[in-house]
């Protein structure tokens, strides 16, 4: 209940931040120069028909004006008319979101798997040869442009050794996970990164912190200490990592699912943005800030489900 | 009979001047000075120029006259490489100078004097925030059209809330600390204590973390210029050639992946310099 | 630590990808057709992408269509069609054709699908403006009627925005049609995953008995040329379309892969501005012509897959045979630049597309070219929206361009290139001459024939003379399918008909 | 009868970066079965040093044990393997920290922690584990313990963490509890509680207790038998009386000298000149001559012994018995 | 107004402060309002010149936050501070002067010097924004003077502060707050951080600098042997309140309130002979935020009857020494 309550509070907490997104997505698009109404019709149209086109989609209204449309177009769930699509941007987006999700929480979990396991080895293993390997490979993973790993992987797996699809989204839950498997490491590898980092060194902390010492003198066997007092400890401050790098995350997904062909809605962006589709870049910048702060109520969530300490403060 | 005792001081005394280089520091400073001693003075004495289309001389593997070979242009891509290097690198420095800039002035102010500034300051960052850095960088670029001019205009726009949120967290609790109290006990000015005593000790994470966004800025950078939206050819730059380079991966493997050797080489060099400056800068006792 | 989930997500994806690799091939008689980029649109007033028009030949049918060769029309849902005597009215017989959903075409339908096509809503009225009356003579009989004679409208009645829609369903459904279209063409939408895939089944009433042969067609995107390359290699798709120039010769060469190289009504130019000196005098745009190693560029940045081009016309209806593309010849060009008083060479600038690695290529070998004369070019990339309003303003020197024909008839492109004033003003060069204007207004109103051949012949010598533009080449459209599959080729309108698709 | 704990020129050792600190050196002394010794001495002197050698637990810091044998019932400590440690601590030999703001694992309930110990090591349930959790609550005087076993650390005053780690200690019945300065970061009056508790539990549990702390009055208050340390060794042991009484160490005599308090306020207190050495340099012979008064030439040179002077008082100092000048 | 001889060098009138709490999510969720801190409540003090008042009590009493208040970090919620009988609290008086007029020592000897400044810097600085020196050579000299009053070598002086020990350390923020040449100086827990030998020393030096320089110090410290060491006066606090204050002997021999009383015989002394038993106090410092009604005290006083849980007390004087319990001088 008393977490429902919370949950409820943040969202109401969020609606001036939400109001600002849609200020900037709008002025961000409105203010910067480009005319869609011409790059629509381009090499076939005259003036008059682009002035035309320019009035069905409202360019030439004034600015508060067109502002107070979009807000309407909010208020009706329809975020406003696609202009290469001629339907709702709503509709557009979110039949694109469910790959962008999916791709999300996928390599969220891979990253997890592989942090876990490789951050302990190396903290418990600190300064020999195999925490120097992870540190090394995890340092040449970060600075690898993940769209390069990408074409590599692509090469890699689509011709060398065809285990794993290289383009498409699938089909059914294993589909989904079999075709975005290559992407999803992708992105795990660079969060991976960051994460085995930050987890490797706050677990050493953790380590030396006292309470870890009133656990070994209980008689706890070093695993368990690792495993019941310093793994949960260590994994807060790592919580905040990821939190911060989850808009990295929703971020990086774009050019991932441009080199990987994916049918979510960066490569939406992508698109929008090259076919001067306005409309449904505003509501794609708008639902890309509210799924980083859905995911950052996630995160404080989980925040409180494992440090007691914070809980609803 | 006096009641004061000295004491020796507990450190050796060590000239303080000079700072003791850490492995990875060093390492870091190295591999940056060859990359900076190659960009800069490669293109001066590489034979070739970086923009000179030959189709006599169009895939030529690696080799005695072309070390790393020459793309289908018959570009020599080591020339390209290096003159690429200077445009990212470029491109990287002012992308995260003018946002360390600003974000840690921002950061600095609203830490330090708090209350409404603080709120209002906070706030526009928390908006900003939501937006996913690549969302935001390519809306801008994108509907700016691509061009070095829009991309310092879109990271600094993006970047500069990361330094304004590290140097605020710093400063705030560098506020905290006694010997700020005694510094306004003291009676000196807010400008003097923010440069003089707060700055100093809160932007050693904005500094560490410049490095790493030098690292990032320069994977941004090249992503968006492989998706069409950053640098334009024939411009050199790491992120076109390896898009460039893709289409060639089976017959001519070598101008896609040595632009992206670069990209690595550099995010290493970045990555030990942040790890080097963390050691150094941060103070001591 | 909580391994259990994750324990039980890694051996869901092992299952996953055994699962998967198992059953790889998908059913034999579905064609998986890879393309670039997915439909936006299946309106056929609202489109522009080539994307959404190809689609949309496959599910919609004009009352004509072209030739496979690209230079003369055919009956589509018109079994025959007369012109009148003084040009100012066709009448189209209807065949005896059916909806997919098996309702009847009707004389009604093609009203209504002309009428929507030419209203105010459409972006695609100028092309209808002639017609001032669509009628319906009986169910089976239309008489489109034009204020004067007209002879390229036939041509735009092949094209996609004016396909002949089911007027009742369009009417009570709105844009909801559009989401689950309902047309007479070889196809009809089953499924469609917006960036994803489009999925096509056979319509069980289309016309041409015993089309399409196969199924049902996918047109799978996969925007990556490399993946799309490595998906029709493992067998994932039956055919693609677009391939990397450098990669067609080598596809080729795989016993189980046919590639070929579709010549497509497509011309890649440099607009020179003809207001700004020197581009007025003629002699420096013929230097500039033959300054550009076309055949160099061909073989070098097409991989050969390409022509030279002779004019602002790609080959197509009437094309003058005789012309020859400007030779390679530093020389002569050097001596047009010295007999225009420009012995030693000028400086100017090149507006360049952004985002297109071939241009910025064909950009650099421009620049290297013209530079051997004497020419120093500065490239100065513009985004392609911002392109057209630049040289539109005319604040330009010199702009790397193309155009490309919605028709088989070169009306529309010789109108769009050398005719000046018209609604480009000879493609934004300000070149002008009175007597290809004077052949263009004839044109216009002779029938199809010799006759009317020879004025474009005309028409192409006279822009080959007069050299508004850098000709550079006719790109081709490079595909490939595995060899199983017969009958899949790209059309010179750059789409592909599918109901001649065989899967061996 | 032998005692519970002997340990015998223990020396530890940490590792540093420049050169290895000797925390620990020939340090002997010994604890009989129900006394409370004391081990007192400034920051940084080895005093939980030694006390963590004694469980082996240093906190991560890379430490090892290079010298000597810490005999306990009957077995060397320092000759058991690391498993076989873990069957020691908690059971024989239990352990309460310093700080008890930071020596509660704070996303764990504290009922959890104190049971953790009984379920590894008395192969009880977790239901008996609980309801002995909250008899120890009792014990150790938290109201409420029925309640209070469900809630986090952060919950807790300091006092009342320091008596849960203290349960947490005791779950297990140890013979020997080693309380590493339990009551330094605790107010007066709240450290008043806790030494009397601990002296309460350990009439009951009829147990040792090994105190180190750095507060002369808290040992004069509390030990039996107390050791003073200095820069990593023993310099004085003696029975808590005679030691007060009697100080012979000229460290410990300037450790007396320089509390507060004792005299007139209008008289100068008489501090020690110098800091302490740095471990990883100390000065030869005996490690207090820099700062000692009546330190002579053979001080320099010669480290002394801790020798009886009169049976158990024992001190370390070439000048024992010379009063100071 | 012109001080006189009998105006108190430093006096605070009635000084209250409370910490409004910001209203925090859990607050919302659980739909209460959040409470005050009421950190100091109604302190009455003063301060002789050239006295050193003792200021002690546990850990969240109050102390510190007085402390603050009178240097002027923290707006006093309630009350005045007075120096030389002019009103600094609040606007209207000059930091600057004020800073030439009072300074601070704190607890942390490794947080209260700026770890980028050497010595010299870190006292140069104060001379140079007051103004108080001219000239590089002047201002060095001023520098060694200072390190040699505090007991520092000056040829330390280029050292940064992560060279020198906690003892030196505070040394050398003595010598900074005496840069200013104060005559009042808040000491707030300034030798809690110290080792004993090395605490002697700074106390020394305190006394040795107020007989020197004539300073006059609120010395802030839990230690109650320190408090007596040092001070003339004594005030004991217990949530937020004064509860006693008196002359630094008449307060350790003759307490008149159970807390003081309290307080005394838990301090652990040093002294094997004399041994105490029973437990000194039960219970813990109620939260300052919810303060018990009636007397502060009397959810813990062993003596507390149900006038002291019914009504809050005043301070009861007998002479200098005030005692805010019912129970006060009543023996006599």
């Amino acid at each position: 209940m008393i977490v429902l309550r919370f949950v409820l509070l943040r969202l109401i907490q969020m609606i001036p931040a939400l109001i600002g997104i849609t200020i900037v997505a709008f002025l961000l698009l409105r203010v910067l120069p480009g005319d869609p109404a011409s790059l629509l019709i381009g090499a076939r149209g005259s003036t008059e028909e682009v002035e035309a086109l320019r009035h069905q989609l409202g360019l030439d209204a004034p600015l508060w004006q067109q502002y107070l449309t979009f807000l309407g177009d909010m208020a009706n769930g329809s975020f406003g008319q696609s202009i290469t699509q001629r339907r709702p941007v709503a509709t557009v987006v979110l039949e694109r979101l469910p790959p962008t999700l999916v791709l999300i929480a996928y390599s969220t979990v891979l990253a997890i798997i592989l942090t876990v396991p490789l951050a302990m080895l190396a903290a418990v293993r600190r300064n020999s040869w195999i925490d120097f390997a992870i540190k090394a490979v995890f340092v040449v993973a970060m600075s690898m442009p993940p769209f390069w790993l990408g074409v590599l992987l692509i090469l890699l797996f689509g011709l060398k050794f065809p285990i794993f699809p290289v383009s498409g989204y699938g089909e059914g839950v294993f589909g989904h996970l079999w075709h975005l498997f290559l992407p999803a490491f992708v992105i795990a590898l660079g969060t991976a990164a960051l994460t085995i980092r930050s987890l490797r060194s706050s677990i050493i902390a953790v380590r030396t912190a006292d309470f870890i010492d009133t656990a070994r003198a209980k008689g706890l066997p070093e695993n368990a200490v690792l495993r019941r007092h310093v793994l949960r400890n260590s994994l807060i401050s790592t919580i905040s990592v990821l939190s911060v790098h989850t808009s990295w995350i929703i971020g990086g997904t774009v050019v991932i699912e441009a080199v990987f062909a994916l049918p979510g809605v960066g490569d939406l962006l992508v698109t929008s943005i090259f076919t001067r589709d306005y409309p449904v870049v505003q509501g794609l910048t708008v639902t890309f800030a509210a799924l980083v702060m859905l995911i950052s109520l996630i995160t404080d969530v989980a925040y409180a489900a494992v440090d007691p300490r914070i809980r609803l403060e | 009979m006096t009641t004061t005792i000295t004491e020796t001081p507990t450190a050796s005394p060590r000239q303080r001047r000079l700072p003791r280089l850490n492995p990875p520091l060093t390492a870091g400073l190295a591999m940056l000075v060859i990359l900076l001693a190659a960009v800069l003075l490669g293109p001066l004495f590489s034979p070739y120029d970086p923009l000179k289309v030959d189709f006599a001389e169009a895939l030529r593997p690696p080799g005695a006259v072309h070390w790393f070979g020459t793309d289908n242009l018959g570009r020599d891509v080591l020339t390209r490489v290096l003159a690429a290097g200077l445009v990212d690198l470029q491109i990287a420095t002012v992308c995260v100078v003018l946002p360390f800039l600003i974000g840690s002035t921002v950061g600095a102010v609203a830490g330090y004097f708090g209350g409404l500034t603080d709120r209002i300051l906070m706030r526009i960052v928390d908006i900003l925030w939501a937006f996913p850095f690549y969302v935001l960088v390519i809306a801008i670029v994108g509907t700016l059209g691509p061009s070095t001019g829009n991309m310092y205009l879109a990271f600094t726009l993006v970047v500069w809330i990361s330094f304004a949120r590290i140097v605020r967290g710093e400063v705030l609790s560098v506020r905290q600390s006694e010997y700020v109290m005694a510094a306004r006990l003291l009676g000196y000015s807010h400008l003097r204590i923010i440069l003089r005593h707060v700055l100093p000790n809160a932007i050693t994470p904005a500094i560490v973390y410049a490095m790493a966004d030098v690292v990032l800025t320069i994977l941004a950078v090249t992503a968006l210029s492989f998706l069409g939206l950053g640098v334009q050819p024939p411009t050199p730059e790491w992120g076109v050639m390896i898009a460039d380079g893709r289409n060639f991966i089976f017959d001519a493997w070598w101008i896609s992946t040595f632009p992206g050797f670069a990209i690595i080489y550099t995010g290493i060099a970045f990555t030990l310099l942040g790890d080097g400056l963390d050691d150094l800068l941060r103070p001591k006792g | 630590m909580r391994t259990n989930p994750l324990r039980a997500v890694a051996f869901a994806l092992l299952a996953a990808a055994s699962l998967s690799v198992a059953n790889a091939p998908a059913a034999a008689e579905t064609f998986r057709l890879g393309v670039k980029t997915d439909a936006l649109s299946l309106d056929p007033i609202a489109t522009s992408d080539n994307a959404s028009i190809w689609a949309q030949l496959l599910i919609y049918d004009q009352l004509v269509r072209p030739t496979e060769d690209g230079t003369e029309l055919m009956p589509g849902l018109a079994e025959s069609w007369e012109q009148s005597a003084d040009g100012k009215s066709y009448t189209f017989h209807l065949r005896e054709a059916k909806f997919s959903n098996g309702d009847p075409v009707t004389a009604e339908d093609v009203v209504f699908s002309l009428e929507r096509a030419a209203s105010e809503s459409s972006n695609w009225s100028g092309f209808f403006r002639p017609i001032v009356a669509v009628e319906a003579v009986d169910d089976r009989t239309v008489t489109v009627k034009l204020d004067e004679p007209f002879t390229p409208l036939i041509n735009n009645l092949a094209m996609f925005s004016a396909a002949v829609l089911p007027a009742d369903l369009v009417e009570s459904q709105g844009n909801a049609f559009f989401e689950n279209p309902i047309g007479s063409g070889p196809f009809v939408l089953e499924e469609w995953q917006r960036g994803g895939k489009m999925v096509l089944a056979a319509n069980p009433h289309y016309w041409q008995e015993g089309k399409p042969y196969v199924d049902g067609a996918e047109l799978v995107v996969v925007g990556e040329d490399n993946s799309r390359v490595l998906q029709l290699r493992s067998g994932n798709l039956d055919a693609i379309i677009g391939v990397p120039f450098n990669q067609v010769n080598s596809l080729g060469a795989d016993p189980n892969i046919d590639a070929g190289v579709a010549n497509v009504f497509r011309i890649e130019l440099v607009q020179l501005n003809t207001t700004k000196e020197p581009f007025g005098d003629e002699r420096v745009r013929q230097a500039l012509n033959y300054a550009v190693d076309r055949e160099g560029i061909v073989q070098g940045i097409l991989f050969g897959n390409g022509k030279p081009a002779v004019s602002s016309l790609p080959v197509m209806a009437y094309h003058n045979e005789e012309l020859e593309p400007y030779p390679h010849d530093p020389a002569k060009a050097q001596a047009l630049l010295a007999e225009a008083g420009l012995g030693d060479g000028f400086s100017t600038t090149m507006l360049v597309p952004s985002g297109d690695a071939t241009y910025q290529q064909v950009a650099s070998a421009i620049q290297a070219n013209l530079a051997e004369v004497g020419v120093q070019v500065r490239l100065q990339l513009i985004e392609s929206g911002a392109q057209w309003d630049t040289t539109k303003s005319g604040d330009y020197e010199m702009s790397l361009s193309y155009a490309t024909s919605d028709t088989i008839d070169p009306d529309q492109l010789i109108g769009f290139t050398a005719v000046n004033p018209e609604r480009a003003n000879a493609y934004h060069t300000e070149w002008r001459s009175e007597r290809l204007n004077e052949l263009y207004e004839q044109e216009r109103r002779t029938p199809n024939g010799p006759e009317r051949g020879a004025m474009f012949k005309e028409m192409e010598q006279i822009v080959h003379d007069g050299a508004p533009f850098i000709f550079l080449y006719n790109m081709g459209a490079p595909y490939a399918s595995r060899s199983n599959v017969e009958g899949f080729a790209i059309l010179p309108t750059s789409n592909w008909r599918l109901e001649n698709v065989k899967l061996q | 009868m032998a005692p519970l704990l002997s340990v015998r020129d223990l020396v530890t050792v940490f590792e540093s970066k420049t050169r290895p600190v000797q925390a620990v050196d020939s340090v002997s002394f010994e604890i009989r079965e129900g006394e409370v010794f004391g081990l007192v001495g400034e920051s940084g002197c080895g005093k939980s040093a030694t006390c963590r050698s004694i469980l082996r637990l240093f906190a991560g810091a890379p430490a090892r044990i290079t010298g000597g044998t810490i005999e306990f019932a009957g077995r060397d400590l320092t000759c058991l393997s690391e498993a076989e440690m873990t069957r020691v601590r908690g059971r024989e030999i239990a352990m309460v920290f310093q700080d008890p703001m930071t020596s509660l694992n704070p996303t764990m309930r504290v009922g959890d922690q104190i049971a953790e110990g009984l379920i590894r090591h008395e192969s009880i349930g977790r239901r008996a584990a609980r309801l002995e959790a909250i008899e120890l609550l009792k014990q150790v005087g938290v109201p409420s313990a029925e309640q209070r076993l469900d809630s986090w650390p952060h919950e807790f005053s300091g006092g009342m963490r320091q008596r849960v780690l203290i349960a947490i200690a005791l779950a297990c019945r140890p013979k020997l509890l080693i309380a590493d300065e339990p009551t330094t970061a605790l107010d007066v009056t709240i450290q008043d509680q806790i030494l009397k508790l601990i002296l309460r539990l350990r009439e009951q549990y009829g147990m040792s207790v090994l105190l180190v702390t750095h507060d002369l009055g808290v040992v004069a208050q509390t030990c039996d038998r107390v050791a003073t340390m200095y820069a990593g060794r023993i310099v004085e042991t003696a029975e808590t009386p005679s030691l007060f009484a009697r100080p012979l160490h000229p460290y410990t005599i300037a450790l007396l000298n320089s509390l507060p308090g004792g005299k007139k306020r209008s008289e100068p207190l008489q501090p020690i000149g110098g800091a302490p050495p740095n471990l990883a340099d100390p000065p030869p012979g005996c490690r207090f001559h820099p700062r000692c008064s009546i330190a002579v030439e053979a001080c320099r040179s010669t480290a002394p012994a801790l020798l009886p002077v009169d049976a158990p008082h024992r001190v370390a100092c070439l000048r024992r018995g010379a009063e100071p000048s | 107004m012109p001080a006189s001889t009998d105006t108190p060098l430093l006096e605070v009138r009635g000084l209250s402060k409370t910490f409004a709490q910001r209203r925090s999510l859990s607050h919302i969720v659980m739909s209460q309002a959040p409470h005050p801190l009421q950190a100091v409540r109604n302190v009455t003090l003063t301060l002789a010149p050239g006295e050193t008042l003792g200021l002690v009590g546990e850990s969240g009493c109050g102390k510190s936050t007085l402390g603050r208040c009178i240097a002027g970090f923290h707006e006093p919620t309630e009350g005045t501070v007075f120096l030389r009988g002019e009103k600094v609290s609040g606007d209207g008086y000059d930091r600057q002067r004020l800073s030439r007029e009072l300074q601070m020592i704190f607890q942390d000897p490794y947080s209260s010097l700026n770890p980028r400044l050497t010595v010299a810097q870190a006292l140069e600085e104060p001379i140079r924004v007051h103004g108080l020196r001219r000239g590089r050579g002047e201002i060095a000299d001023r520098v060694d003077e200072l390190m040699s009053t505090v007991g520092l070598p000056p040829g330390l002086k280029s050292q940064l502060p992560h060279a020198f020990s906690g003892g030196q350390r505070q040394r050398i923020s003595i010598a900074r707050a005496l840069a200013l040449e104060p005559d009042v100086i808040i000491a707030d827990e300034p030798v809690s951080a110290l080792d004993v030998s090395i605490q002697a020393q700074i106390l020394n030096l305190f006394e040795d600098l107020r007989s020197r320089l004539g300073l006059t110090y609120l010395f802030i410290a839990h230690d109650l042997n320190v408090v007596r060491h040092i001070s003339q006066r004594i005030a004991v606090m217990y949530l937020g309140e004064i509860v006693e204050i008196a002359d630094a002997d008449q307060l350790f021999e003759d307490p008149q309130h159970p807390y003081t009383r309290a307080l005394l015989s838990a301090l652990p002394q040093p002294d094997p002979t004399r041994r105490t038993e029973a437990v000194s106090l039960e219970g813990e410092p109620p939260d300052p935020s919810s303060p018990p009604s009636g007397c502060a005290f009397n959810v813990r006083c062993p003596l507390a009857h149900d006038a002291c849980r019914a009504q809050a007390q005043e301070l009861r004087w007998r002479g200098d020494h005030g005692a805010r319990c019912i129970e006060a001088f009543k023996r006599d």
